[in-house]
This record gives structure tokens, C-alpha cells and sequence, in this order.
């Protein structure tokens, strides 16, 4: 009835191709943004942005970097974790040397960094492809970690070997460091977020995401239509460690505060590719639903035994959540294999016909 | 011939010669290294010395050598796991690792509730045979046809599950393997060797001789028997197998149920090397560069791959490890794969990967 | 469809529910002592971290049972189980810091360095009891974070100062150092390099990687070929037990080889049977069920059921690290009500009470722990205490106190924990810290 | 590769293949053959089964290298031509088994075919603004032609995947026009297509080779569309070249009537 196409009459192809053609869903993405921005950081409390909404954006942001290197370009990677440890890394060094320089400009910088490392493990994808490039893509997961924990310039010599966070402020306000307020860190992020995320929906909209999707879909027939795919695989990868890159500087400076190298472990690559999978592989709004639902459903897995009245021990708690999480992963795939932003997607199309069933 | 279309080997062959490039580069580097650079210089550190230090204590050499063996038996039986999985249907099963530490656990579970060794044992291969089955009831069949990635994302969301109900039945603290109780041997045969000495635990000994007869059985099985012949069709043809008289539903409890019981074989030896813990599945990640080494489809492959693996990684860790801060052993497996698949995309014994258009 | 159609149904449930579930929100009016602790039952580290937990738990709810709490404050008890992962340690952090904790034991180095800059705008205080980081010692440069009984490097100086008394002294001797190869292995490498020049002796460093926790075959063939006099082991969870029988395969002696005490649990020996007799490792509390306050613990706690621990644990060396961590919070406590006059304590008089923390022998008597540990001192300057420690060694059933207490080098450590400490608020400009009189 | 290349008038050969030999392995694909494409003409390509067509094409776009023999493109030399270059420098094709982009709209699809025609870099890309913008627009109003054209509005916004076989054929063909080739290369565009389908697809051959002046080499089973269709007709058997030259002068060949009567040889 409301979300109704019918009378929007596209008079050029500018307006044809825009993010959000249908009206009612650029006035939704507004109503969208205009909560988030404003609602959110004024309702919530410390505990919702801290372990709610800032780690969530975070990993959206990482898993709509894999994404477009999986559900984009076809290529899988196993590395996101160390290349999110890249950018906390790059991110780290670059703050420390230039302390005076606005720290919002080393964490987009980092990316870059993350950028040329995945460049270089992105190389094998011209020649291996499916599972073995999955598990080739580990070599870097483990290089990196064990090189984060051996290069001791990484992290200034400290003798915890942990990278630490220095206050760092803009406009005299504290952004990163125990000063900062879990506001001001969320609206950076988010910000930070819904930039790169119009970036990647120009990315994925025109020329260079034709290109990744082709290659995806059919890498012999992309060659032969004048794809050159080392350059666009390269590409992808490339882009997409710049997303991890920056997400992973984000993680540590914006949320974690602290890190060692096992926060970037193979764990939180294997978390990543669940995020995207889950969501919808080749969707970045699937990203988030993604992110949020595997990162959000142990958190309310494990306060639901308050909530019911049951007495059950931390570990229990724990065990039951890793069985409810992995049945459910498989349920989902069951149900729906091409992710949350598919039935998103079937939502709105039954949306769209209601109250007419056809 | 049809119009298929192989790729010609355009690659490969003047891969070959660029192979032949490097190797001759760097034997030529690392022959004018030694001369031009003395002692402690970097290159006399990478080039030269550790190939001294091999003839300096060949006891050494070959001691690293058996436990590279004995470690890449160890790594082929999880890698054998991954490969008759998905030899048969298709699916990167991810939860071989839990499979694993699930056995094992089982094994020492049983033993603890105080079954004798020997039933235990057989209740545990019972339960891997459930686990099959459930397996294929529950997650296998509602997902047949779907995309590879799909499967292997579901067999980490089993692994998820197997972690959660592992910990929840068996208390997630580590447990000592029942070895003298089931019949392993402990301790260790040593010998003089050129100066020095070698020792050979009794254990490893088993471990190797066991994971021999596991692959022969498998071999018999698969060669000799109706089943196992149906298992090798299904791989090419599933009308085929169908045609034998077994449906794809029972041969996937079947592989499932073989790489259960490889599995609890795999946790049986690593445990009783170290205990029954859940960091047991981490260990199993080591089968990934073994498989794609040897071919993700190719049971010699898995087995050659496992030992190319445990034995350049010890190698590796223990001769050239020091001079880079030492721990390489995480990563050294995969750049090795990575090397092998440079040349060879699908693997040393995997299939041929055909461009087709 | 329908099963789509369901998904979606609770999804929507799911929703529903989310948005009435609520962080925990502070209490008002608070009538108990709020103590959460972050526990790692489960992952690879499950191993040496439950009977610790288990221990910690129940000599706090032993409190609650014989005594009603401290002072007549009960003492609220939760755990959030953190599996030894940073990011769901500061969740869990996150979860508890609005209700009043009155401390933060964070059990994993990992998360203690994540929340030391937090501690003091939050003014919740962290005791890292024998862990986390070193620098934290020095009170004047870190107000809110405590590790006593003694800090990693005190501990690594009270090994050395063992091995340099036993026979011809250290010496001219080569001491390898496996460790696992994370923040908190690395942590004494800084102040073994420094004494190794200082006292001639030659260190040779076997990292493990976490992925190789149990697969030592190359490290220890390493330390066949480097042929040390001496192993020291700074190993954590499934580590410890792949270590010790690897030493016992490549025929090293058992009583030259020491652990941290962190590398000390019964778990950790026992998986290598007869190989194991003769192991080392540092302690600084007693093992055993002998203390009467532990014999209240399964009267009051094990028998009627309220442990989670298996009754044979119970007087494990890691259970009684537990108690020894339940004391220290338990003493500081009654130590805060005392010092500030506050029953219902938070935060900020505990951090009082563990300035003034002095649990002597007489008191360790008066609460049925005689002899279980030394008397442990917090002072305002030195938040760890730099306390003496012993070496026990493994039987093949028990853990039998084969030295003195140790005291540590802390005319070597100290300056070296303050230059730490410097180094560390060197970049934080804003740091807060105190004066001591 | 060698940039400057002649224009071809038509009439002349644009494609000249001299000699050519590829084979895999033991097997040999194509032996010894020898032909050309004239500017501007409807080439047909036929034979058995087996025969090496498609490996034929495959060689004229770059996928392939042959072992022995002579490509030569627009009067240049042009052997180990990767397939993207040939692409850049006019050659376009279909496949005999529908090679589409299965995820992507028949909208994407065919705007893939203008990927070579875009310059603009990646900054304009990340922000869609300015040029990136600009040449979308512009590519996109060319695609519409080529929709129109084939008439294919309806199925737009439609994930090819989806589409019936007759439908992805003409699809594929839409991508291969919308490079604006110079040489179009299908690989049996009427596999598969029942007598109205075949006629349309006729059509469009006929209409882009009017239209556009674009030369055509196609691979088909279909005499009756054969005949009807090509200027000139070379046939194959076995790799090797058994007839080359008009329809009418095919049909009679003595060689051709045997090879696809199966006569031993």
C-alpha cells in the first residue's frame, strides 16, 4: 500500500541509476541515517554503543570490505583478520610518528597500507582459484599475525608487545583513549561508515564493480571481453584490504583501545566471512544484517538466561550459545543460502504487491 | 575429440623453466654468497650454515627428520579426512577438526564413565557412525545442490555447534588419552647415531604403523569392495553409483562415517602425544596446506602432502627458524603449499582444473 | 515459503525481543558487594583457567555461606565467560562496568592491557594477581591497577637467583626460555635479556606459536641442539602438558626444567605420567586441602553442591591460586570498609583498600590460611609487592616446596619497572597519576 | 603489439590465418589450416562434431595460441595476442554454451561489453560524479540502442541466470555488439532454438552486418541458415580444411557430402 512504485516515471538515466531508485526507499534510508545519527547516541546508553552498535559498524564496515572481494569479485579470502591487523598496525606507527596530526586521517591512511599487503597476497589469485585460494589466502593470516607479534618496530618496542592507544583529540575533544565518550567514538565510526559505504555502492554500481562481477561469474568470458583479470583481481583485493585495513585500525583505536596480536587471529576471519555469507554474499546492505546478527545474537543469547528468570553458569551459557549460534548458521543456510538481504529482499517484493497477493 | 577445450600447457611448461631459473639462481646466490660473504653475514647464515650444522650433527638431521614424519603422518590422516569427504560429495568439510577432538573426547568420556578401554572404543567409533548419520540427516540433505561455499560455511557452523556440545557434555578442561589402556605402548627405543643419538618414542612408532593400516584398509575398501567402488563412481558419476545399488544418501553416512573414524584414529594419537583439549582443532588446521598440496580430491596426495609438510616445516622451524626470531612453523606449511600450487593449481595429485568456455 | 515465512516471523520476534532487552542498567540503592569475574571455561585455555575459577568462586560464595559476605555486606558473585578473547573481555567489561563492580580481575593479559587506560576514568580498579603488565607495579604512574604478589620480571629474577644458588651458579650458563608466543610470554624477555648480560649467562628464546601449542616436536629438538642448562617455561593452557612430555622425550632433566606458575597446574603434569617427576615450577601460595579456610570451602560450598568444581580439584595448585586471588579480593575489601568506613564498597574505596592492603602472617591465621601464603603487602608506591616466591616440584601425585621463599632481585627490577612505567605514559599526555607520601 | 594498424576496405581479408596448427598435448585440434575473413562478409564455419571449429575461434581471439602458423590481424602479425587485447582491437564473440555473467541484469551484462570503451579512472568511480558519471550515462544510452534493437526492453533489469536459452543467446549477442566489434565471432548462435527463434536470430546476423558493416564468422549446424545467410563457407573435418568457398560451391563438394555422410576415409 505505502511502498508502492506505481507513478514514479524515471525521465533520465542519472535518476534510473541511482542508489536507491524507488522513492520510498531514499526516503526510508534517510528516516535511517536521521536515527542513527540523532536518536541513537541520545537514547542509548554506554553498554548499546560500546558492545552494541560501535563493534557492529566496525565489522560491517570489514565485512563489506570481503564482500566485495567474495560476493563482488568471486574471490575468496581467509586473511581478513590479518589484514585488519595491517591497518590497526599502519595505524598505530603512523599516530606515533605524526602524534600531531588528526587521527582520523591515519586511520583512513592505514588503509592504504592494508591496500599493498593485500595487493601482494592477491597475487596467487591469478592462478589458483576456489578452496585452494581460500586456504592459500592463509598464508598471509599467519604471516601477518606471527610477523605483528616478531617485527618489534610494529608496536614501539613495548615490552607487553601490545599496541596501546594514546589519547588523541579534535577540536580539544577526545577520540580515541579512555577519554574519549563511547558518543563521540560511535558518530566517528558511523560516519566513517556510511562514507565508505556510498563508496563501495559506486564502486559496485558501475564500471569496476561490471568488471568484478564478471569475473566472478565467468573469468574466461570477462578475458575475452576485455577484462584483464590480474589487473581487476588486484583490484578487488586491493579495495577490499582497504576496507579490512581500515576497519581494523577502527577496532583498535576507536573500540578495543589496546591490542595484541591475537585480536588478530584467524577467528576473526573465519567471523568476517561468516558476517558476509550470512548476510547475503554480493549485498552490501546484507554487510550489515550480517555483522549485526552474528555479532549481536551471542550477546542476547547470553543475557536471555536473566531475562527468563534461569540460573545458569557463565560456561554453560557459553557452550549452549556456541551450539544455538552454529545450529542456527546452518539453519539459515538451509533456509535461505543466499543470505538475510535475500529474505530482506522477498519482504519488500511481497511489500511492494500487498495487499495484492500477485 | 568434441570442441572441449583444454587449455594448452602454455603455463606449465614455461613454468618448468622458470622453475629451473630460480633454483639455479639461487644455488648460484647462494654459491657466490659463501664466497663473497664470510661467516655471520646473512647470507652465510641462510645458505650455509644450516647445511653445516646438518653434517656437524647428523643425529640431529635425522631426528628432525622422524619427527617430521611422524608429524606429517599425523597431518595425512587429518588431511585424508578432509579429501574422502570431499572426494565423494563435493563439501570442504571444515568440522574435521572438531571431529577430532569430539572422538577423542568421546573415547576418554566412555572410559571415564567406566566402561572398559576396549568397549569404549568401540562405543566411540559407534558414535562417530551417529554423528554421521545426523550429520547427513540434518545438514547434508536439506543442502544438496547448493554452492560449495554454502557447505563449507554450514561445516563451520557445525564445527560451532560440535565446540558448544563437546564442552557441554565433556567440560571444556583437557583430559589425559587412556594410551597404556587401549593397548599403545609408551616410552622410546634410542640408538647411537654417528656421535650422537636417536630416539624413536614407541608411541610415534604406532602412530605411523596404525595410520598405515588405516590407509590400507581404506585402500582395500575402496578398490575391493562394492561400496567402496560405488564411493570412486560417485566421485565421477552419480548415476553410475546410483546403478550399484546404493543411494548418494548412504554413501555420505559412509564418508562421513570413514573420516569419523580417521578422525578417531587422528585424536587418539595426537592426544596421547599431548592431551585431549579443544586447542586439539587448532593443530587441525594444519591439514588445509596439506590438502591443497596434495590435491583436495587425491587420497596419495593427502598422504604425500602430509609428509611434505611435517617434514619441511620441522625442517624449516628447526634449521632456519632461530635466525628469524623462531615460530614459523605457522605459516612456513602454507607458503610452501602456496609454492607447490604456483606450478600446479589443483595440487601435486589433485584434478585437472579445465577452462572450459 | 512457509519456512521463509517463519524465519522471518522470528525474526521479527527476535527483534521484538531485542529492543525490550536492556543493558544492565546501574542499581539504585545498592545493598551487596558487586564482584563480576571474567572467567575462561571454555577454549583452549579452558585447562589451566577452570580449577582457577572454580577456586576464586568458591572461597567468595564460602564468604557469602559462613559469614554473610564482608562486614555483613553479601557479596554478588557473576561470571562472564570471556575464553581467554579480548574483544568479548571487554564486552563482558562493558556489560558489568555500570553496576558498580568493585573490581576488575580480567584473567587473561590480553584484556588487563585493554583496560588499564579505562580503570581510571571508569574508577573501577583491575587486580591482575600474577599476571598482566609488569609496569603496572609502580603505583605513582598506575593509581587503579594492582598485580600483586609479584610481577612476571620479579618472579623471572627469583628463578634466576634459584638457578644461580643451585651448584656452580648461573654463570657462564645457557638458560633456554620457552614461552608462548603472545603478549604475556613475552613479557619477562626485557628483563632476562638485562640479567643474562648482567650475571654471564647466555639465554637462548624457543617461542610457541599459539598454533603449535601442541605440536613442540621441532622447539624441543631445538633445545636438544642448543643444549641449555636450564629450561625456563612461561607456557599457558593446552601448552604446558605437550611441553613437559616433549622435554621428557628428548631426555631433558626434569629438574632443571622450571614454569612459570602459571605452568604449574595439576592438568599440566599429569598427561605425561612418570615423565613429569621432578618438574618445576614457581608457587607463591600453598597446595593441598590441609588449610582449615579450604576445609570450610567444601563444607560449605562443595558438599552442599554450590561448586562447580570437581571435588577432586579442590586443593589443586591453580584451584588455590583461585582462593589466593578470592583472599586478596576478600582482604582488600574488608581492608576498603575499614579504611573508609563504607560497607557496601565500590570502586573507589577499594582502590583505598588495596593501597592499604596488609595481609599478615597473624591474619592469614585468623582466617584459617596459616602458612598458605606470605604475608602480602600493597603499598602505594609498589602495587604488586615484589613478594617472595617458592619453587615446588612434581612427585608424580603432588607438588612438594623444594626451596625457601625466594625473594626477587628488586634492586634490579624495580628501576626497570619504573622506565617501563615512564615509557608506557610517555605518549599519554593526559595520564593520571599520583603522588605517594 | 603492433598499434598501427591499417583500415581494412572492405573486400579485403581482415583476418588471414596461414597455416595454422594447435593441438593438446598428443591430440591435434587443428592441422595446417589456412583461410581468410573479408571485410564486411558473413563467414560461416561448419563441420561434424569434433571437427575444431570452436577451437578455431578460439585461436582467432586469443585464447588459444597456435603451435605453428600465422595470424595476421588488420595486416599485422599477431600470434600471442591475449584474449583481452584482441578484444581491445575489435574482435568480438559469443560461445557456444552461454557465456553470460549468470549473477548479473541483461542491462549489466551488455554494458559489460562496453568495459574496453570506458577510461574513466577509479577516483571519479569512488565518488560517481563528474566523468564516472558522465560516461555511464553515455555508454548506457548506447546499450539501450542495442536493447532495442534486439528487443529485449522487457527483460532489462532481469538476472540473465533466469532467462530462457533463446533469450541468453541473443543477450550474449547484445554484449558482443555492444563492444562494436569490427569481427564478430558466434559460436552456433541458433543452437538450441526452435524455427521462430532461428529466423529472428537470422535476422539480427543480417541486420548487424548491414547496419553496422561488421564482418561475421559464425559456427552453425544448420545448413538451411547457413546457406541462406553466409557469403562464403569453409568447412572442417577432423582439424583439417576439406572445402572453403560459397555456399552453392560447399554444397557440391565431393569431400563434404562424405564427411557428413560418414563415408570412411
Amino acid at each position: 500500500m505505502f511502498y508502492r512504485e506505481t507513478g514514479q516515471f524515471k525521465t533520465s538515466y542519472r535518476t534510473d541509476q541511482a542508489v536507491f531508485p524507488i522513492k520510498q526507499d531514499a526516503i526510508g534510508i534517510w528516516v535511517l541515517l536521521a536515527i542513527l545519527f540523532i536518536v541513537v547516541p541520545l537514547t542509548f546508553n554506554d553498554f548499546w554503543l560500546n558492545s552494541i552498535m560501535i563493534p557492529t559498524l566496525i565489522f560491517s564496515l570489514a565485512a563489506i570490505g570481503l564482500n566485495l572481494l567474495l560476493g563482488y569479485a568471486g574471490q575468496i579470502s581467509l586473511g581478513t583478520g590479518g589484514f585488519m591487523g595491517v591497518g590497526a598496525y599502519s595505524c598505530y606507527k603512523l599516530t606515533t610518528i605524526f602524534p600531531d596530526v588528526n587521527i582520523l586521517i591515519p586511520i583512513l591512511l592505514s588503509g592504504f597500507v592494508a591496500a599493498a599487503v593485500g595487493v601482494l597476497f592477491g597475487i596467487p589469485s591469478l592462478r589458483i582459484k576456489g578452496f585452494y585460494l581460500a586456504i592459500a589466502t592463509l598464508a598471509s593470516q599467519f604471516f601477518l599475525v606471527w610477523a605483528f607479534g616478531r617485527i618489534e618496530w610494529l608496536y614501539n618496542y613495548n615490552p607487553s608487545g601490545a599496541i596501546e592507544v594514546p589519547t588523541r583529540r579534535i577540536f580539544d575533544i577526545a577520540v580515541t583513549g579512555p577519554h574519549a565518550t563511547s558518543m563521540t567514538r560511535y558518530l566517528i565510526i558511523l560516519s566513517i561508515v556510511v562514507v565508505l559505504t556510498w563508496v563501495a555502492s559506486n564502486l559496485v554500481r558501475g564500471r569496476i564493480g561490471r568488471a568484478w562481477m564478471a569475473i566472478r561469474d565467468m573469468d574466461i568470458a570477462a578475458e575475452l571481453i576485455g577484462i584483464k583479470l590480474l589487473q581487476t583481481k588486484l583490484t578487488a583485493f586491493a579495495i577490499s584490504s582497504y576496507y579490512a585495513g581500515v576497519a581494523g585500525a577502527l577496532m583498535v583505536f576507536m573500540w578495543l583501545g589496546a591490542a595484541e596480536v591475537e585480536s588478530f587471529d584467524i577467528n576473526h576471519s573465519f567471523l568476517i566471512l561468516f558476517m558476509v555469507v550470512i548476510g547475503g554474499s554480493g549485498s552490501l546492505i546484507g554487510s550489515f544484517m550480517g555483522a549485526a546478527f552474528i555479532w549481536v545474537l551471542p550477546i542476547f543469547l547470553r543475557s536471555a538466561p536473566d531475562y527468563i528468570g534461569l540460573e545458569i553458569g557463565a560456561a554453560t551459557v557459553e557452550h549452549i550459545n556456541f551450539m544455538v549460534v552454529g545450529a542456527l548458521i546452518i539453519f539459515f543456510l538451509i533456509v535461505e543460502p543466499n543470505g538475510i538481504a535475500r529474505l530482506w529482499q522477498i519482504g519488500k517484493e511481497k511489500l511492494r504487491r500487498w495487499p495484492f497477493p500477485y | 575429440m568434441s570442441d572441449t577445450t583444454l587449455k594448452p600447457s602454455r603455463a606449465s611448461m614455461s613454468a618448468g623453466k622458470r622453475n629451473w631459473l630460480v633454483t639455479a639462481a639461487l644455488f648460484a646466490a647462494a654459491v657466490v654468497g659463501s664466497l663473497v660473504v664470510g661467516e655471520g653475514s646473512l647470507v652465510y647464515e641462510i645458505f650455509v650454515s644450516p647445511f653445516l650444522f646438518v653434517v656437524e650433527a647428523p643425529d640431529l638431521f635425522v631426528q628432525v627428520i622422524w619427527e617430521g614424519l611422524v608429524a606429517g603422518t599425523l597431518y595425512a590422516l587429518l588431511g585424508l579426512g578432509f579429501v574422502l569427504i570431499f572426494k565423494a560429495s563435493g563439501v570442504f568439510n571444515f568440522a574435521q577438526g572438531i571431529m577430532v577432538v569430539f572422538g577423542a573426547l568421546s573415547l576418554v568420556g566412555f572410559y571415564a564413565a567406566g566402561i572398559p578401554a576396549i568397549l569404549s572404543l568401540l562405543l566411540s567409533i559407534a558414535m562417530m557412525y551417529v554423528l554421521a548419520w545426523t550429520v547427513e540427516r540434518v545438514v547434508l540433505r536439506p543442502l544438496v545442490n547448493q554452492d560449495p561455499l554454502i557447505l563449507f560455511m554450514a561445516t563451520i557452523g557445525l564445527t560451532y555447534f560440535l565446540i558448544g556440545f563437546g564442552e557441554f557434555i565433556f567440560g571444556g578442561e583437557p583430559k589425559t588419552m587412556i594410551t597404556e589402556e587401549i593397548g599403545l605402548p609408551s616410552g622410546s627405543y634410542s640408538f647411537d647415531f654417528m656421535g650422537g643419538f636417536v630416539s624413536l618414542q614407541k608411541l610415534d612408532i604406532a602412530a605411523a604403523v596404525i595410520a598405515a593400516i588405516l590407509v590400507g584398509c581404506l585402500a582395500v575398501f575402496f578398490n575391493k569392495t562394492k561400496v567402496g567402488r560405488a564411493l570412486r563412481a560417485v566421485a565421477d558419476d552419480h548415476q553410475a553409483a546410483l546403478s550399484v545399488g546404493i543411494t548418494l544418501r548412504q554413501i555420505w553416512v559412509i564418508v562421513w562415517f570413514a573420516a569419523g573414524i580417521v578422525a578417531l584414529t587422528t585424536g587418539i594419537m595426537w592426544g596421547a602425544r599431548s592431551d585431549v583439549s579443544f586447542a586439539l582443532q587448532i593443530v587441525a588446521l594444519k591439514a588445509l596446506p596439506v590438502i591443497i598440496l596434495g590435491g583436495l580430491t587425491s587420497i596419495p596426495g593427502a598422504i604425500i602432502g602430509g609428509l611434505i609438510i611435517g617434514i619441511s616445516e620441522k625442517l624449516a622451524e628447526f634449521y632456519w627458524g632461530p635466525l628469524v626470531g623462531g615460530s614459523i612453523e605457522s605459516w612456513v606449511p602454507y607458503f610452501i603449499a602456496l609454492g607447490f600450487l604456483w606450478f600446479r593449481p589443483q595440487g601435486l595429485f589433485g584434478e585437472k582444473i579445465i577452462d572450459r568456455i | 515459503m512457509r519456512t521463509r515465512k517463519l524465519l522471518m516471523g522470528l525474526a521479527g520476534v527476535a527483534m521484538l525481543a531485542g529492543s525490550n532487552f536492556v543493558a544492565p542498567t546501574p542499581a539504585g540503592a545498592q545493598e551487596s558487594i558487586f564482584i563480576p569475574m571474567l572467567t575462561y571455561r571454555t577454549g583452549p585455555f579452558a585447562g589451566s583457567g577452570t580449577p582457577i575459577m572454580d577456586g576464586m568462586h568458591d572461597y567468595l560464595t564460602m564468604l557469602n555461606e559462613r559469614d554473610g559476605g564482608i562486614g555483613g555486606v553479601m557479596l554478588e558473585i557473576e561470571e562472564c565467560e570471556t575464553a581467554y578473547n579480548a574483544q568479548k573481555g571487554v564486552e563482558c567489561y562493558e556489560g558489568v562496568k555500570d553496576r558498580n563492580p568493585v573490581v576488575i580481575n580480567p584473567y587473561s593479559t590480553g584484556i588487563t592491557l585493554q583496560l588499564i587506560p579505562k580503570a581510571p576514568v571508569d574508577q573501577i580498579p583491575i587486580l591482575s594477581m600474577g599476571y598482566g603488565l609488569s609496569a603496572t607495579a609502580v603505583g605513582e604512574a598506575f593509581p587503579w591497577t594492582f598485580n600483586a604478589p609479584a610481577t612476571y620480571w620479579s618472579q623471572m629474577s627469583a628463578i634466576i637467583k634459584y638457578i644461580d644458588s643451585q651448584g656452580e651458579g648461573i654463570s657462564g650458563q645457557t638458560v633456554g626460555f620457552i614461552y608462548l608466543d603472545v603478549g604475556y610470554g613475552r613479557e619477562p624477555i626485557p628483563l632476562l635479556d638485562q640479567l643474562g648480560t648482567d650475571m654471564g649467562f647466555e639465554v637462548v628464546k624457543i617461542p610457541v606459536g599459539v598454533s603449535d601449542m601442541q605440536n613442540q616436536s621441532s622447539h624441543w629438538l631445538q633445545v636438544r641442539r642448543e643444549q641449555p642448562d636450564w629450561m625456563i617455561m612461561w607456557g599457558w593452557g593446552a601448552m604446558n602438558p605437550t611441553a613437559i612430555k616433549e622435554a621428557a622425550k628428548v631426555n631433558f632433566p626434569m629438574d632443571r626444567f622450571i614454569g612459570v606458575w602459571w605452568s604449574g597446574g595439576n592438568v599440566d603434569v599429569r598427561p605425561a605420567g612418570d615423565g613429569a617427576i621432578g618438574y618445576l615450577s614457581v608457587n607463591f601460595h600453598g597446595t593441598g586441602t590441609d588449610f582449615p579456610a579450604i576445609q570450610d570451602i567444601i563444607k560449605y560450598v562443595v558438599e552442599p553442591g554450590l561448586s562447580l568444581s570437581d571435588p577432586d580439584v579442590v586443593g589443586d595448585n591453580f584451584y588455590n591460586r583461585g582462593v589466593s586471588n578470592a583472599v586478596a579480593v576478600a582482604e582488600a575489601i574488608r581492608t576498603a570498609q575499614q579504611v573508609t568506613g563504607v560497607s557496601v564498597v565500590t570502586g573507589v574505596e577499594m582502590r583505598e583498600g588495596l593501597e592499604n592492603f596488609n595481609l599478615t602472617a597473624e591474619r592469614l591465621a585468623e582466617i584459617g590460611l596459616e602458612g598458605f601464603m606470605n604475608p602480602m603487602q600493597i603499598t602505594c608506591e609498589d602495587h604488586a609487592g615484589a613478594h617472595p616466591v617458592y619453587i615446588q616440584q612434581w612427585d608424580g601425585s603432588a607438588w612438594n616446596r623444594v626451596s625457601d621463599w625466594i625473594e626477587p632481585m628488586s634492586d634490579r627490577v624495580r628501576p626497570m619497572l619504573i622506565a617501563a612505567a615512564e615509557e608506557y605514559l610517555s605518549d599519554k599526555p593526559e595520564w593520571q597519576t599520583q603522588e605517594c607520601n | 603489439m603492433n598499434t598501427a594498424i591499417a583500415e581494412i576496405q572492405p573486400g579485403k581479408p581482415i583476418l588471414a590465418m596461414d597455416h595454422i596448427s594447435l593441438s593438446f598435448g598428443g591430440v591435434k585440434a587443428i592441422r595446417d589450416v589456412s583461410f581468410d575473413i573479408r571485410k564486411g562478409e558473413i563467414r560461416a564455419i561448419i563441420g561434424p562434431n569434433g571437427a575444431g571449429k570452436t577451437s578455431l575461434l578460439n585461436v582467432i581471439n586469443g585464447f588459444y595460441h597456435p603451435q605453428e602458423g600465422i595470424i595476421n590481424y588488420k595486416g599485422a602479425k599477431r600470434n600471442d595476442m591475449k584474449p583481452y587485447v584482441a578484444a581491445s582491437q575489435g574482435i568480438a564473440r559469443t560461445f557456444q554454451n552461454v557465456a553470460l555473467f549468470a549473477g548479473m541484469s541483461t542491462l549489466d551484462n551488455i554494458m559489460s561489453g562496453r568495459m574496453l570503451k570506458m577510461k574513466v579512472a577509479l577516483p571519479w568511480h569512488i565518488i560517481r560524479f563528474g566523468p564516472a558519471e558522465r560516461e555511464e550515462i553515455e555508454h548506457r544510452e548506447f546499450v539501450e540502442q542495442i536493447i532495442d534493437f534486439l528487443e529485449i526492453q522487457a527483460i532489462r533489469r532481469t538476472p540473465v541466470g533466469r532467462l530462457p536459452y533463446g533469450l541468453q543467446k541473443r543477450v550474449e549477442l547484445g554484449r558482443a555488439l555492444a563492444m562494436e566489434p569490427e569481427l564478430l565471432l558466434l559460436d552456433e548462435p541458433m543452437a538450441g532454438m526452435n524455427l521462430e527463434e532461428k529466423e529472428d536470430m537470422s535476422r539480427f546476423v543480417l541486420d548487424v552486418n548491414d547496419q553496422f558493416g561488421t564482418t561475421i564468422a559464425l559456427i552453425e549446424h544448420d545448413m538451411g541458415v547457413v546457406m541462406d545467410i553466409s557469403d562464403r563457407v569453409i568447412v572442417l573435418d577432423y582439424g583439417q580444411k576439406i572445402a572453403d568457398g560459397t555456399p552453392d560451391e560447399v554444397k557440391n563438394n565431393q569431400n563434404v557430402i562424405d564427411a557428413y555422410l560418414g563415408v570412411a576415409h
